[in-house]
């Protein structure tokens, strides 16, 4: 999901600003928080996929991103249609897909920078507080998307060392040499960084 | 050893990154050369069974790597291109102690085989150091070491002389050149190969050339120049 | 804030987006669930220290507000923070403070390894632990309008899931130390 | 621009990697060897003030690389022994349009830049491609094209030709013998180094040798026989 990897287009999502997109998103966040409708969650559920489709993701992209997500949101209106009733099940399927395909399409449809430019005029505010550097938490924003599938190709080298040795993958003994790899990724990242002048001292 | 491959093909995603390759090695020290993403690595991780065939078979000894999958990967030891990203635990005493207690060797034995090949490949001075710490050249020997303790008949090394100096280079070259086991080692390092029995010429998936050094060396000078 | 702590903050954010692709287990007789982020706090607390532990987990909330989704079961934005697990969510930055406070005071790089453990045991279960329950208690009694006790009580449920954590977070926290120190330590 | 060490000394922890250096160094090409470990990196981002000295100064083009750091940094470029580190964000287009941005220019003249230096090094067709994915000599190309944009004097290339094939090497040769900046490589290929004004061979921490290639060389291969 947090590929930070927006789709190449000009769909009106694309060009819509981000703040735009986040309000929308804030907005449906807490609409859909109190919204059981079925008559309502069942269409807004369809105009959420058609609007991340819009954005030319193609639908098995789109499915290869989300599916990891739906499968969870599955389980979770599964212990609802047990604990609950099956009519709360289906309701909240249907609030969380929308907010998985919401968030997914404004990952779709928007670059890592105007993310980190927005981020940018946010934290204006706390910069004059002198509380942080705006261009700080973009960078550190921008460095989190990054950082994950980084992360993941790490844990596939070690999954393969241990394969390589013949020794069983447990998720200890991976969880310490995916952590002091990546914490070697990034002390060549953060040099990278300063050699590069991306932060202003 | 025989390593045969069998029509064995490689996709990624819809991609073709080795078309189906027919192939039996059985000689002591076999090289590998081709262009950056040619499919050298992809080859190499069929043999120990990293990387499947989508199509056909690969065999190590008469094992599939597929149907006997462990069975296979206990007789081959990889280096890999960046054996920084191979060692498991942080330190190279507790690293090649790994490899071995997962084994269900008795803690007299482990310490004494690892100090075996610690001796052997002369790091003794490294066993309690902290592998990031370490230099290119020894990253390479502890790798090589921490593989070669479970004794696999062949060993694979990935571009063993990436980021050496003249002298871990020749270090390695001999460390390469002593070894009882059968080898395998894909490179860029031209000269290592010039004592190898047979050298592979890979470009673009497929086998371009297959003869001993000279021959092929030439090859591959031709396919880079164009 | 030098550059490698910026980068080191993220990175430990990340890593708490990475253990959100975990998915959840949701629980019948409390709206929490048992996630595997929580294991997040007090690694970032046994492993980078206190400041740049808190600085990691106050970004991730920075990603949830905005939107993204990064809890467990791609959940994210301000309905989540608001809702009956927001306290959690918020406790985890004061968890990996706490967490970082008492490691950076008991944990020695030249004592022995058992003592090293045992440390973090001690600053794993009372940042991320006592800490984040402390938040995420309140909260939730004041959110769903129960009765503070019977949610302590079912918090019990956490313990098992949360104590195994407390123990990944020692012995990571100590290899860590061994193979690659980043906690400042203090007198 | 002048390049100029005065009594530079630099330790880690207590361990000393480079000893007092004295050296002016004002050639277009500027080449160092030396077996691993023996201070090349360190005295190479000392130029950049990566990393500061120990005792004695380091200045560029008149500027202290402690006193004047942003100053001085904004005149050198570097490119990293792996390179695939030092691409910070994971499209190339954004990568390099990052490292303007900080610099406070325009929208218009960023685009503008970009595609400039994307268009100069032959790899438009790359912008919007994911960095984590490219080839070994991409990569070097990519990171190369996002150091120049911002317009250094001078370009420092820690091991520039490492994982490349032939292919990719001649061309990152090419591509350096074109440059109209100054560069100061760092490489284990000594025939990248033939046609270089000037040759640094280091030893221990130590200077060994200064001198044109063919005798830096033959200095450097008598080191790395002992
Ligand atoms: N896990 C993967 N997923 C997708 N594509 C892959 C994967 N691994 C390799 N490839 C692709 O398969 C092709 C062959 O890759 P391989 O690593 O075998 O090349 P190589 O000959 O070892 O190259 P190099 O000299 O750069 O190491 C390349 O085009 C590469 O991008
Ligand atoms: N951050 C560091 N902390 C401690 N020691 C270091 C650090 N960086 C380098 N060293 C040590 O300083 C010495 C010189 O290292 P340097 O990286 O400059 O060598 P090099 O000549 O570039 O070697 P190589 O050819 O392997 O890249 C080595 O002994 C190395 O272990
Ligand atoms: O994802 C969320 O909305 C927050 C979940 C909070 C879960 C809390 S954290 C402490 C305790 N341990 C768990 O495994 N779950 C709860
Ligand atoms: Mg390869
Ligand atoms: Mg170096």
């Amino acid at each position: 999901m947090l590929n930070g990897l927006d789709i190449e287009g000009n769909s009106p999502l694309h060009r819509m600003p981000v703040r735009g997109k986040l309000i929308v998103l804030f907005t449906a966040a807490i609409g859909l928080f109190f919204l059981s409708d079925l008559r309502l969650l069942v269409p807004a559920l369809g105009l959420a996929a058609a609007l991340f489709l819009s954005t030319g993701i193609g639908i098995a992209e789109a499915f290869r991103r989300t599916r990891f997500v739906l499968f969870t949101v599955l389980l979770v209106a599964a212990a609802n249609y047990v604990f609950v009733s099956p009519h709360e099940a289906v309701v909240v399927f249907c609030r969380l897909s929308i907010l998985v395909l919401l968030a997914a399409t404004i990952t779709a449809a928007t670059g890592i920078s105007a993310f980190m430019d927005e981020i940018a005029r946010l934290a204006a505010p706390l910069e004059r507080l002198g509380l942080v550097r705006a261009a700080d938490v973009s960078l550190a924003v921008g460095l989190v998307i990054r950082f994950v599938p980084e992360i993941l190709a790490r844990y596939h080298d070690i999954a393969d060392a241990h394969r390589a040795r013949g020794l069983p993958l447990r998720p200890l003994t991976a969880l310490v040499p995916l952590i002091i790899l990546t914490l070697k990724d990034a002390d060549t990242i953060a040099m990278a960084i300063d050699a590069r002048g991306f932060r202003r001292h | 050893m025989d390593i045969v491959f069998s029509a064995a093909t490689v996709r990624y995603g819809g991609r073709i990154a080795l078309h189906p390759l027919d192939l039996s090695l059985t000689e002591r020290r076999i090289g590998v050369v081709g262009l950056n993403g040619s499919g050298k690595t992809t080859m190499a991780r069929l043999i120990n069974g990293l990387v499947k065939p989508t199509e056909g078979t690969v065999t190590v000894g008469g094992l599939d790597t597929v149907k006997d999958e462990a069975a296979a990967r206990g007789r081959t030891g990889f280096i890999f291109q960046n054996p920084q990203h191979q060692m498991i635990l942080p330190i190279l005493a507790e690293d090649i102690a790994f490899g071995l207690k997962n084994r269900g060797l008795a803690k007299a034995e482990i310490a004494e085989r690892t100090d075996a090949v610690l001796a052997r490949f002369g790091i003794a001075h490294l066993a309690r150091r902290r592998v990031h710490e370490f230099s290119g050249g020894e990253t390479q020997l502890g790798a090589i070491a921490s593989v070669l303790v479970t004794g696999p008949d062949l060993l694979i090394l990935d571009e063993p002389t990436n980021q050496l100096d003249l002298k871990n280079r020749t270090l390695i070259e001999r460390t390469i050149a002593d070894l009882p086991e059968q080898v395998l080692v894909i490179t860029h390092d031209l000269a290592l190969l010039e004592s190898f029995d047979r050298v592979l010429v890979f470009s673009e998936g497929r086998l371009a050339a297959d003869a001993p050094p000279d021959e092929a060396i030439r090859t591959y000078r031709k396919i880079a120049a164009c | 804030m030098t550059t490698r702590d910026l980068v080191l903050v993220a990175l430990f954010a990340a890593i708490m987006v990475v253990l959100g692709l975990l998915p959840p287990i949701t629980l019948g007789f409390i709206p929490v669930p048992i996630t595997a982020q929580s294991l997040g706090p007090m690694l970032a607390g046994c492993i980078l220290g206190a400041r740049r532990g808190f600085l990691s987990m106050l970004l991730f909330l920075l990603l949830v507000a905005i939107g993204l989704p990064v809890l467990s079961g791609g959940r994210g934005g301000f309905a989540v923070l608001a809702g009956p697990t927001g306290g959690y969510v918020v406790g985890w930055a004061f968890g990996a403070l706490v967490c970082g406070l008492i490691a950076e005071r008991l944990v020695r790089e030249g004592q022995n390894e058992i003592a090293q453990i045992a440390a973090f045991v001690a600053a794993a279960f009372i940042g991320g632990v006592v800490t984040v329950y402390l938040f995420g208690l309140v909260w939730l009694s004041y959110a769903t309008g129960n009765a503070f006790l019977p949610a302590v009580a079912a918090s019990a449920a956490f313990l098992p899931g949360d104590l195994i954590k407390v123990g990944i977070a020692a012995l990571a926290g100590r290899a860590v130390l061994a193979g690659y120190p980043l906690l400042p330590q203090r007198a």
